[in-house]
């Protein structure tokens, strides 16, 4: 896959930026290109955030997009958003735990994750993003799955270790759901 | 009977009326409001005193307190 | 030891590639969108030795600034628009002293308040406007995380042999995004610099750091020594690039710093269609690459330049090549950045017009 | 059964959503001032002047015309207002502590000192909030933020300021006081000062500092917020009236300006 | 009434004939060379019912006209050129949020703390620079100090119209001399603007002076509005002068300000000598008066930029004649007011070339 | 029969021609300064930031390393060199009253809160001298200027600003003291606040103030004004040590920095 | 007289500005066109000042002047300033009382005046500057006496009276000299 | 014999020595210097106590003030 771009909004708090660097470093390990560009709205806390993913062979031009390749939208605002942005036959990955509504595009690769009902069960309610995140690298494979779990272990060391691991079984389900 | 109605849609989950109640009359709600939000609802009116406290603390300006008018000839 | 790749936000980049370059010293004021410079200096400097001090306001972070360049060390502050507007005074005293300092400006829209989304809108400021007097700066316009940390190190070098401050002109987008970087080595730089106020030695004049020649015909004897300076930076230190241009397009696009590579992108595609688009970036905003812009525009027929503002570089564009060919403009302002199928659009647009 | 609004909403606050973080205190500041505006019935001659901080967007809150003023600057521009304005116009303006302690420093007390027929309202949180939480001049000892990794280090960037106690220097000032928003009933005391200033504001400068909560900025939830403010905020920070009409600092009682230097 | 002819210092006349203009209201702060406004403000305002404000620094005079001006009242304040680039952030913020104010620049040698001896080197900061964003601002540029009495009852309606800041350029031989000179009637202007914040009222809706848009698509609407207002003010406002030029002399002078009547006797005395010399001289630094430029330079062989600074105009200038003619630069610098006979050396020199 | 130099002018004084006015006391300012530096023998360790004020050219007179800050920026300045010049070095800023209380509120605030290890020398005249005599923050009431030709109006202006009372309401200053320049005496404690300033830069931050006189500004005589200085300054500015190493403000003694937000 | 340029130097505090502009308001009341340009050193008080006042029938181009007409002097650095720089065959008019100093130029016109030492006979001793004025104006008449006479009634009123009385007698004084 | 020394080019006739001399010993000349100012003289240089009071006062550093020294085996 020579370029790729993702979008990833949702709810702030819900952890979009950090599976946003996750991929990002995952990608640059594997020696592609890559960006990572967030976007707030004017509150500190809640609101809605999102941030854009591009990996390429080649050196990335715009680190944003107008019209995404794929999106996972933890929230309804979200999907409201970005549904129609996406692009022909692009992919979008939906928490269909905190969204209810339809997907009303024909044209796209549709993956529905109860992604914070799945991460309560795994007992790590906070980790529904890296369920999403799974999700998007089972049903997309711009980067191998290894190379995300790579990430998530140099990324959570010292006392966050407990809180890479309960990641990683959540990443983990989500590839697999 | 006294009673508060809360703005479901500006309530924040901040917690804060939870936490003045001092008859713990106040729970988050399961469901979500459209900004993300669990709001606060009040659980048994009955024993509310509308003390105001909870209108007092809430940033949001979004409790309002009623007060029941007991006929004072009765 | 030169680090390995690691996946950055531009402005700690910058920040780390400031230390990297031997700034033990840092002066600022936080401001959206470039608050992660202070941050991470007030983490990183104090484990380096050195110093990470947040000033009471931009004002301060100026005049700080000033007296640490005063002392020979590698000084640094960073801001964006409203804040670095605050600093023109003391920019001009800085010029006028002759004092080595670099500056960072994380652009965001204006005019005012504006938003904290990114904006080329202070390009007029930097290169024409930034205080009272007659005065320049260097101006160094990164496009990509990468090439903001290799130009770090080079405007503390610059700031150096010039003796004048030296800013480093970048917006939001870069300044927020996260790309892979290399870092240089970690360098020490010793103040030693024989115009350094650090006490009076018996071993030189004594040092007096000062803008004020009360004597008209003074001032202007200095001010036509800065003037040399400025002449010698303008033949030695212009940089550009150009990219696409060896089939001689007839459409040569303008940009500068993130608006470039998101060109790249559009051209790259267009050529994909068929048409023939070039692409000439500054990397000085000043001084101005005026000999590569005009190798560059010699064999296209017309210009277009793009920009996140409503059109300032244009301007120096339209100096340089005159009423010899027609140089239009496209842009997006208020902290709106220009998407790839807008961007082409407007480039299309021109052969239209051709 | 007939019931009664206990408590309301003022109809001073406009129907916009607010956009501050769950808890924070700005959002009862906002609606105090609201609230005193109305009782006062002065909706109509009050002009509002708006701060570069998380309450930059007060002005989509309250209902009464509003100016915004650059970082810092507020209480210049609200002496741009006194002095254009007609005398029976109400002015006030909100400040946060990096907006009005740190950038703003020789503006407040300017303003102070020249008696500027002003109410300034003082939102004291210890901290940067809008740009992320950065260290202001009012951060505590030892506090966290995002540019004191280490806590604050009072041998490097010195003591909390206490601009209360810094303005109560100075002679023209009619009410200076400090309230908490800690508390339901801290609450209640605030609003009284906010009131006691804007009804002394036509004798000369009020300024009333709340100490306020930035449960973000501080990495607290909203209630252990309050709790931290009480316990950490209030013993440097004391809430107290340190001026009222008729006081003065010391020596200048005894002093009796009626020097002329040439005639 | 109109007064008689009275004989008056340059920065004292500027104070009076805002007051005849209607300005009530002057905040500022001393710096030489134009403490005569303010202390002239500070004794005349009084008298007529005005206030006069000393702020505690240039950056709060701005501020205070920013409040002031919400009102709707004719507010002013008046710098030289180092209180003037700490006017930057605020000047942006008048911008943005579209009010009327006059500000005087009085300028002096810079950069830095430079000297206190006239100068024209802020002509860059004025017209292009003058803070962060997108932005500009009316600049009128009096030769006299009946000139300067006139133009500052037009920069305040010019304010008025365009709801923009407008400067008065002039330099410290303008502040400082004595001419004769005749003002007009005193007026009174009540601030009814509909704009203004004057307290919430039933009948309009309510008024929020600001220059903040979050969203960076409203920013760019409200930018793009601002640059309908410039794009009218270039269409209606540039105002020039053309002298000695009805013989079409082949070398064409341009100066502005007090620089233009010391090229006027020079060019009178060169005439004397049969050198056919004529002068351009824009009365507004911008909007650039170009259509006046190019009509004047239609009919000559070259150029020639005299200014008291290190060539600031001359960029304006070549960018209006491109590469067409020769724009020959020479100037003073540093507070050297320029002599006519080396004035007249300089033209004599375009002859020479020619 | 010889004879012994009772005394002399310091070599640290340089032998050039001042361009003060007669009678100026700023001459007296620098003589006291250059005289302590010369007695701590420190000329080699020292860096002076010299203020925009007529003392300006304060480095064409005293024979020290000196650097010239932009208009009220001084301890700004002088913050810049003391964060990155080795400790031993002492630096001192000389700064105006409309320097200092005027554009550089918040900058000598901020230096002091901060605890910078400076000694910042405050020539306080009451006026503007080097623009030709305006109205200072601290110019008296009635004073009449050029800028307040009815004499200084409190109700429009508000009061005199006493810098020496305001930063004693900060913690961390070491030394805070106002000296007089009106008399041989005065001058000759004077210049022990001076010594004590220096000696006590290296633990903090180190404030003297000097009332000094303005004899052009204030259009007296200059024998007028010293006299003038001490019947109407001195009621209004009381000469004395505010800060010594140790003392601390009203409620900062009880409070225990200990706190931490976030770990 | 068409075109006149004039310089007045001296230390400041000598009162050249104030002649100047006297000069000035005579020429304008006389329908002249007229500039007045002050100079001063970085001294607030002493140090030297001086001022160039021009004088025509057409709108003046430059206030300064670098080869002035004529020149009043009263102190001794402004003679070594000045006495070079005026025009061939120029006025130099020289206050004797502060300058000992010989005129080296051949080609100028030089008047002396003790102007100190008439001011202090006449009891006026601060209006040397008038008896300068006075002696200029009779040498060079570039306004008529009366103009110069009227000035200074308008110029000194009200509690000023006296003073502008003394300085109406010096400048007459000046006039004789 | 107690003298002192005034730099009379540095002196500006401000007059502050000659007040503060309680001896009275000071005076203007009548000569200007190059500055336009009369400097200050000594008069009676036998008075003089060498008090450095008039060094002290003068803001041009321009006095200096020698003391005589008696030799004590006397
Ligand atoms: C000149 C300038 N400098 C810096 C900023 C960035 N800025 C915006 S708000 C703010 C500080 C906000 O803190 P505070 O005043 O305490 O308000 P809070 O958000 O905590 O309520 C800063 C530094 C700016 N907008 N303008
Ligand atoms: C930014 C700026 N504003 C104003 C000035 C003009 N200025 C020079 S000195 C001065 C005030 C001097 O007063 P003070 O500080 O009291 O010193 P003094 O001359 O009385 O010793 C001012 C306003 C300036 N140089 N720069
Ligand atoms: S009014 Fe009082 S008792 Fe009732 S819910 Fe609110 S806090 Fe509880
Ligand atoms: S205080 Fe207000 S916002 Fe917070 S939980 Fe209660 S109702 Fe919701
Ligand atoms: S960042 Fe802090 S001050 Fe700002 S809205 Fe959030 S909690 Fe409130
Ligand atoms: S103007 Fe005043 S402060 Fe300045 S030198 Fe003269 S007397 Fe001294
Ligand atoms: S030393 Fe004392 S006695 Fe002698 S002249 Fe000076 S002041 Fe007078
Ligand atoms: S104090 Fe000094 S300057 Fe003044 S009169 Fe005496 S010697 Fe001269
Ligand atoms: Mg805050
Ligand atoms: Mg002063």
């Amino acid at each position: 896959m020579a370029y790729h771009d993702v979008v990833m909004a949702g709810f702030g708090g819900q952890g979009l930026m950090a599976i946003g660097k996750l991929l990002a470093k995952a990608a640059m390990d594997e020696g592609r290109h890559v960006t990572w560009l967030p976007s707030y709205g004017p509150e500190m806390r809640g609101g809605t955030a999102n941030c854009v993913v591009v990996v390429d062979d080649e050196p990335i031009g715009s680190p944003s997009v107008e019209h995404a390749q794929a999106a996972i939208v933890m929230n309804r605002p979200s999907l409201d958003k970005f549904e129609d942005t996406l692009a022909t036959g692009g992919l979008l990955v939906i928490n269909t735990s905190l969204i209810a509504e339809p997907v009303h595009r024909a044209d796209l690769t549709t993956v529905l994750v109860p992604a914070n009902d799945i991460a309560e069960a795994e007992g790590s309610p906070k980790a529904a993003n890296m369920v999403m995140l799974g999700a998007y690298v089972a049903h997309c494979g711009v980067v191998s799955a290894a190379s995300i779990e790579h990430a998530i272990e140099v990324s959570y060391v010292g006392a966050k270790k407990a809180y890479g691991e309960a990641n990683l079984r959540a990443f983990r389900r989500g590839l697999a759901s | 009977m006294n009673h508060i109605d809360i703005d479901r849609e500006r309530c924040k989950s901040c917690g804060l009326c939870i936490d003045v109640c001092n008859k713990h009359l106040l729970e988050f709600s399961k469901d979500l409001n459209s900004h993300g939000y669990h709001p606060v609802e009040l659980r048994n009116p009955e024993k509310c005193s509308a003390c105001s406290l909870c209108g007092i603390v809430c940033p949001e300006g979004g409790v309002q307190v009623y007060k029941e008018i007991r006929d004072k000839t009765r | 030891m030169p680090s390995q790749k690691q996946l950055m936000k531009g402005a700690e980049a910058i920040a780390e590639a400031a230390i990297r370059a031997g700034c033990r010293h840092f002066f600022g004021y936080p401001i959206t969108p470039q608050n992660e410079i202070p941050e991470y200096m007030s983490k990183r400097l104090p484990e380096v030795g050195g110093v990470y001090l947040q000033a009471e306001s931009e004002v301060a972070s100026i005049n700080m600034i000033f007296g640490g360049a005063s002392t020979g060390a590698r000084v640094l502050t960073s801001s964006s628009s409203p804040g670095v507007s605050l600093m023109s005074e003391g920019a001009s005293y800085l010029v006028g002293a002759e004092l080595p300092a670099v500056i960072v400006n994380i652009m965001r829209g204006g005019p005012g308040l504006g938003d904290i989304a990114p904006s080329q809108s202070d390009w007029s400021m930097m290169t024409k406007g930034w205080g009272h007097g007659d005065k320049r700066y260097i101006s160094l316009c990164p496009a990509t995380v990468q090439e903001a940390v290799d130009m770090m190190s080079l405007a503390f070098d610059l700031a150096e042999k010039y003796r004048n401050p030296v800013v480093l002109l970048g917006d939001g987008l870069l300044g927020q995004m996260m790309e892979p970087v290399i870092f240089p080595a970690l360098s020490e730089i010793a103040p030693e610099q024989s115009w350094a106020a650090r006490g009076k030695l018996a071993t030189r004049p004594r040092v007096i750091v000062r803008s004020l020649y009360l004597d008209p015909a003074e001032l202007e004897r200095h001010v036509d020594h800065l003037y040399d300076k400025f002449a010698r930076m303008e033949r030695e230190e212009p940089r550009a690039e150009t990219w696409m241009c060896d089939d001689e397009p007839p459409v040569l696009v303008c940009a500068f710093g993130t608006v470039a590579r998101i060109a790249k992108t559009a051209i790259g595609k267009l050529r994909g269609e068929g048409l023939r688009v070039g692409l000439w970036r500054p990397m000085t905003a000043w001084p101005f690459p005026v000999e590569s812009l005009q190798k560059a525009a010699a064999t296209s027929d017309r210009l277009l330049s793009i920009e996140m503002n409503k059109g300032q570089m244009v301007e120096d564009i339209r100096a340089v090549i005159g009423h010899d060919k027609p140089v239009g403009f496209w842009g997006r302002s208020g902290g709106m950045v220009p998407t790839v199928d807008e961007m082409m659009n407007a480039i299309r647009g021109q052969f239209a017009n051709a | 059964m007939t019931e009664t609004l206990a408590f309301g909403r003022t109809p001073l606050l406009t129907h916009n959503y607010m956009h501050y973080c769950p808890g924070c205190t700005h959002g009862v500041a906002h609606r105090l001032v609201a609230e005193v505006i109305d009782e006062m019935g002065i909706q109509d001659r009050t002009i509002g002047v708006s701060p570069v901080g998380c309450a930059v967007l007060a002005y989509n809150y309250i209902d009464v015309d509003f100016i915004e003023a650059a970082h810092g600057r507020a209480p210049a521009a609200a002496t741009g207002l006194r002095r254009t304005l007609p005398p029976d116009r109400y002015i006030f303006a909100y400040q946060g502590d990096g907006d009005l302690a740190s950038i703003g420093m020789a503006e407040i007390v300017h303003a102070a000192n020249r008696g500027e027929k002003l109410t300034i309202i003082f939102v004291n949180n210890a901290i940067y909030g809008m740009t992320g939480g950065q260290m202001a001049p009012t951060t505590l000892p030892g506090m966290k933020t995002t540019t004191s990794p280490g806590g604050r280090d009072v041998a490097q960037t010195g003591h909390p300021i206490r601009v209360c106690e810094l303005l109560d220097t100075l002679v023209a000032p009619v009410f200076i006081a400090r309230g908490s928003l800690s508390s339901a009933k801290n609450t209640i005391k605030a609003k009284k000062l906010l009131r006691q200033a804007f009804d002394l504001q036509h004798q000369g400068f009020t300024f009333v500092e709340l100490l306020s909560t930035c449960p973000t900025g501080w990495g607290l939830s909203p209630t252990d917020s309050l709790a931290w403010l009480d316990r950490n905020m209030l013993p440097f920070f004391p809430t107290k009236t340190f001026r009222e009409p008729g006081a003065m600092p010391e020596h200048t009682a005894a002093y009796h300006p009626d020097l002329k230097v040439r005639d």
